[in-house]
């Protein structure tokens, strides 16, 4: 019998295989589909203050091997999240969680992390600062190191949970970005976000998306996402979960030897809904034809 | 799920009817729609039922314009063809809520284009309902038009608009509602966004309610991604999941 | 009759279709498949002052709507270049043609560069400070305003050609560094570059590519190539020449109508030895399609 | 080049056999390999020519192990399945300098694994030379052997050689072909690195000549990438182009 099964920050998952944040909404959705259970755990919606209604429509353009998407953070509030879709979730999931944390200031981030830390059901908390989708807010504090380390910092203040820094991979230097969030405080880093991408509709000619660039994510973008890993996990010893156009359970253990000590899956919930239990079916399988034993013991593998 | 292409075939130049055979037990009402996987294409293509015998070796139909890649590739495919489909998506038609209505003997479908295939599905559960719908059909032009032999077939009123007159009356969809206006007692729409907006103000006009089945691109169909947003008086909705068919009253219009 | 001509720096092209440098050799192997005449002009393979054999094999990686290379940079160095291959090339392409210029110092740019200034072949030189494949140099001069400025003005200090800069796509802030350009003197921008990347071999556990990492090409990449194409265009005013993942005529159309004055196929060309003749081929047609009378006209049509 | 499958079977639990139709009049040589472009895989897969028939309707064989989910997909596909190839790729064996060799009456084909199906089409087209090939050819196990009843059955003395020794001779092709050292004056090999090295270096002790396919991973397989370099003693070259063959004084082993 093989060990799926991987450590994170103190808490055993009995597989890395984690849905990443905003295709996965609360859980609601694909829990018709099968039981989520299985998971290691999710990562819920982006999370604000206060409600956002997110970018108008058409939000989603698709792309080759890949969708863009622009959101802009659709989400029902901090309040509503602990009021509602908390309680809720707890009807039908029993694994920590993880939070999805998103603000426009400082302030914002603490005020979201700090009602979040108190939720027993959450996990761990991760730091969105690389949302492209949204303006003054989200992608400007993850494309600087002295930014990226002040939210970090902020956030370490206001909470006991781990807290997960989640990068952008729209930056020329993603190392030192990784370097000051674990300097400042960070229990884990998250990479990737989406890459700023866009599409242009040729019988309209305007941009396909009406905030006019997005998110490019999907199998597209897999070996940036790969490459950021490596260098990544590699330079900081904190751990890093790895995710950027995973698709199967290869694509997991590619990812986990570049360095992951976990995995997010994102478009690919999206296209299928079944995605992520598949995935995890499929994981031993691809252990065995590989030799593997233990996935926790292929973390970095790829490094000498 | 899988299921197998058994028929597809041109309706006019660019619209093709495509049968497939599978387990439709999923699929409670007109109005929802399946999610098509095509090879080479990220994500999937939504489409409206057309018509859906419901069993576990049953069967359903797409009717589909050719306006791109994904939908082109699709007119290609011939019998025997395996897709991947997530069906039963969306809440469908609320025939509920028609049978309800007081007056609601006489529904009339006011459908634009490639809006018109879900009220065919609509038609016959209001026919065996006990309905007398009537359907009023805009097309584009003379070479657009789609499923007026179908409709008739049912046995229902229909009339067809066309917005350069080059056949039956000229105009849109709505004008022709309008001059409807007495013999219907309650609308079901679907079409592209101008009609369902001049459909909704003929409504208010004439103190008429209905249902308006909206489009929105999609990321997942199902209302995990949040892609396809549309915000009512009730606050924000997912086309997928909560719609794609919305109330009147729930319109922001 | 459609006019699919546009203009480079005041050079008229019969049409916008440009096969990437790296992509086309010299132009040697593709004229066995068709007549390179047909072509708005090509880019050759990036040259340096020495020969270089490049990086160790394997050199290539195949990823989801596309692949890595890792070539390094190998070219004949820039003597051999003028003596043999451009003499070779006036026997059977008769159209100016577009010189990649590549250094590991600002003085080794200046003097491929002025060499090269001599060749009446040549109509416009393509100065790479973006090559991912190879340390000390290429990227290192892409990835900061400060030296690509330096780049460009010790260029247009040895050379009276159009000097166009090949920007990186791997930076925060690609439109500050086209600015940069645009203020030393630079004639014109080629971007995109390819996007670091890497991949793994499950088997050896290794990354495939003996140098580890790569540069991503191909339709994965056009979304982001495609945004990057909108923001700069718009913000400069000299023109750009866009690339990354173009395949067909209608990703050159949505390349001009994001502000590409002409479009460059790279990867395309490698798995399909035809692409840059099919595309040429079909733009009439796809040009009547979306009522389009004259490419020249529509370069920037989705900026309104 | 569209060809379209005609037969693709299972040599063994991974080696299949592809036979295609169609415009076959560019294959020159033995040792040429074709660029097979598989749906859904962006880069194209180099497989070498086992044995082909030149005409404009022509056909070409193909021998594959599937290592991979390309070679996977493949071994999926059937008969009439069509595919685009780029064929007529690299420079082939030269059997004009086999030819030449004054001593070459009796060359040795040496084979490891997937290496072994250029060399079936080797010593089909060196028999009609009037020459008098033998063949070893080298397998890790009882289970990979692929091939030998193909060469017994054109008449040449084969011998086979398992890493494992689960059948035949215990060892690798060069150790069998050291065996016969004396018999043989010039040497084709396809296999692995190490076997092609090995096979080098027992050429260097039995001063025989010869020649060598190698394998390099591709970018486009006809030159213009730069992608499959090797240096060789009169400088780099590409094993698509200017390879996949190479004689013995090229190469700086
Ligand atoms: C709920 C719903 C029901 C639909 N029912 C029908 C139907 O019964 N018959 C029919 O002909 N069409 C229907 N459509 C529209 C249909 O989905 C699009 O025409 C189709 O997706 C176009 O795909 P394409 O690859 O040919 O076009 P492309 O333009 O190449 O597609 C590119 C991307 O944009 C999306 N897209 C393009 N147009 C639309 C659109 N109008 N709505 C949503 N997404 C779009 C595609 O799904 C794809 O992701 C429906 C749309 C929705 C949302
Ligand atoms: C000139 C030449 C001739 C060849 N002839 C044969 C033959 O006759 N029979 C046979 O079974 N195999 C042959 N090979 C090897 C064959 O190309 C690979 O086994 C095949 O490409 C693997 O594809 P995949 O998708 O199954 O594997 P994957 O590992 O999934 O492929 C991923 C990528 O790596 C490349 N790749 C993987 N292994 C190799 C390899 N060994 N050589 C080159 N590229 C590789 C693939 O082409 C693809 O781009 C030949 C290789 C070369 C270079
Ligand atoms: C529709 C959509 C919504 C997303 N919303 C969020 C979000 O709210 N917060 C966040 O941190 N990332 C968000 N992301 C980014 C994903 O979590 C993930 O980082 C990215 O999509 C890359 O992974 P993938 O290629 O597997 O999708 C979103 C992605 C998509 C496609
Ligand atoms: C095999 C290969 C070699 C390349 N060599 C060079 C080079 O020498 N100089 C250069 O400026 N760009 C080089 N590039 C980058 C391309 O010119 C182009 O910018 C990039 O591939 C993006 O375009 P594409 O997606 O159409 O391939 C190379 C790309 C590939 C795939
Ligand atoms: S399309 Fe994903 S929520 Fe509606
Ligand atoms: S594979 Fe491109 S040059 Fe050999």
């Amino acid at each position: 019998m093989v060990d799926t099964s991987v450590v994170l920050s103190g808490i055993t998952l009995d597989n890395p295989v984690i849905p990443a944040s905003g295709t996965f909404g609360f859980g609601q959705e694909i829990k018709e589909y099968y039981d989520i259970n299985v998971l290691g755990t999710f990562v819920f919606k982006g999370t604000t203050r206060e409600p956002r209604f997110g970018n108008p429509t058409p939000r989603i353009a698709e792309c080759a091997c890949g969708m863009l998407n622009a959101v802009g953070l659709q989400n029902p509030g901090v309040h509503h999240v602990i009021e509602h879709e908390l309680p809720e979730l707890a009807t039908f999931f029993h694994k920590p969680v993880i939070a999805n944390v998103n603000g426009f200031s400082i302030d914002e981030y603490t005020q979201v992390a700090s009602l979040l830390d108190q939720q027993p059901q959450i996990g761990w908390l991760e730091i969105n600062v690389s949302c492209p989708n949204v303006h003054g807010g989200g992608m400007a504090f993850g494309t600087s190191p002295e930014n990226a380390a002040a939210v970090t910092r902020a956030l370490k203040a206001v909470t006991k949970k781990p807290v997960y820094i989640k990068l952008s991979p729209n930056v020329t230097d993603i190392v030192a970005i990784a370097k000051a969030c674990e300097a400042a405080g960070a229990d884990g880093l998250s990479l990737i976000n989406t890459l700023l991408g866009m599409r242009i509709d040729l019988k309209t000619r305007k941009p396909v998306l009406a905030n006019r660039t997005g998110g490019l994510s999907g199998p597209a973008i897999f070996p940036v996402a790969l490459r950021m890993v490596y260098q990544v996990a590699q330079a900081v010893r904190i751990p890093v979960i790895g995710m950027g156009g995973v698709s199967c359970a290869e694509d997991v253990i590619e990812m986990m030897l570049a360095g992951a000590t976990a995995v997010q899956v994102g478009a690919a919930n999206l296209v299928n809904p079944f995605a992520c239990k598949e995935i995890i079916d499929d994981l031993p399988r691809m252990m065995e034809r590989y030799g593997i034993q233990s996935l926790q013991q292929i973390i970095g593998g790829a490094w000498k | 799920m899988r299921m197998t292409v058994t028929q597809n075939a041109p309706l006019n130049l660019s619209v093709y009817r495509m049968s497939l055979s599978g387990d439709t037990r999923a699929l409670a009402r007109p109005g929802q729609f399946v999610q098509v996987q095509l090879p080479g294409f990220y994500l999937r293509r939504p489409l409206s039922l057309y018509d859906w015998t419901p069993a576990q070796d049953g069967s359903l139909m797409l009717v589909y314009k050719t306006v791109g890649h994904g939908t082109d590739a699709m007119s290609q495919m011939p019998a025997g063809t395996e897709l991947d489909l997530l069906v039963g998506l969306g809440n469908g038609f609320d025939m509920a809520e028609a049978e309800n209505v007081r007056l609601s003997k006489a529904p009339l479908l006011i459908g634009g284009g490639v809006g018109t295939p879900p009220l065919y599905g609509l038609a016959k559960r209001l026919l065996a309902a006990g309905k007398t719908p009537m359907a009023v059909l805009g097309f584009k032009c003379e070479n657009e038009i789609i499923l007026k032999q179908e409709f008739e077939a049912l046995g229902i009123q229909t009339l067809v608009a066309t917005a350069d007159g080059s056949a039956c009356v000229r105009g849109f969809a709505t004008d022709a509602a309008e001059a409807l206006a007495g013999t219907f007692d309650y609308v079901y729409a679907c079409g592209p966004d101008p009609m369902l907006k001049a459909a909704y103000r003929l409504m208010e006009r004439l103190g008429v309610d209905g249902q308006f089945s909206l489009e929105e691109r999609m990321g997942c169909g199902f209302g995990a991604c949040m892609g396809c947003s549309v915000m009512t008086r009730f606050g924000s909705r997912r086309v997928c999941k909560d719609g794609p068919v919305f109330s009147r009253e729930e319109l922001a219009w």
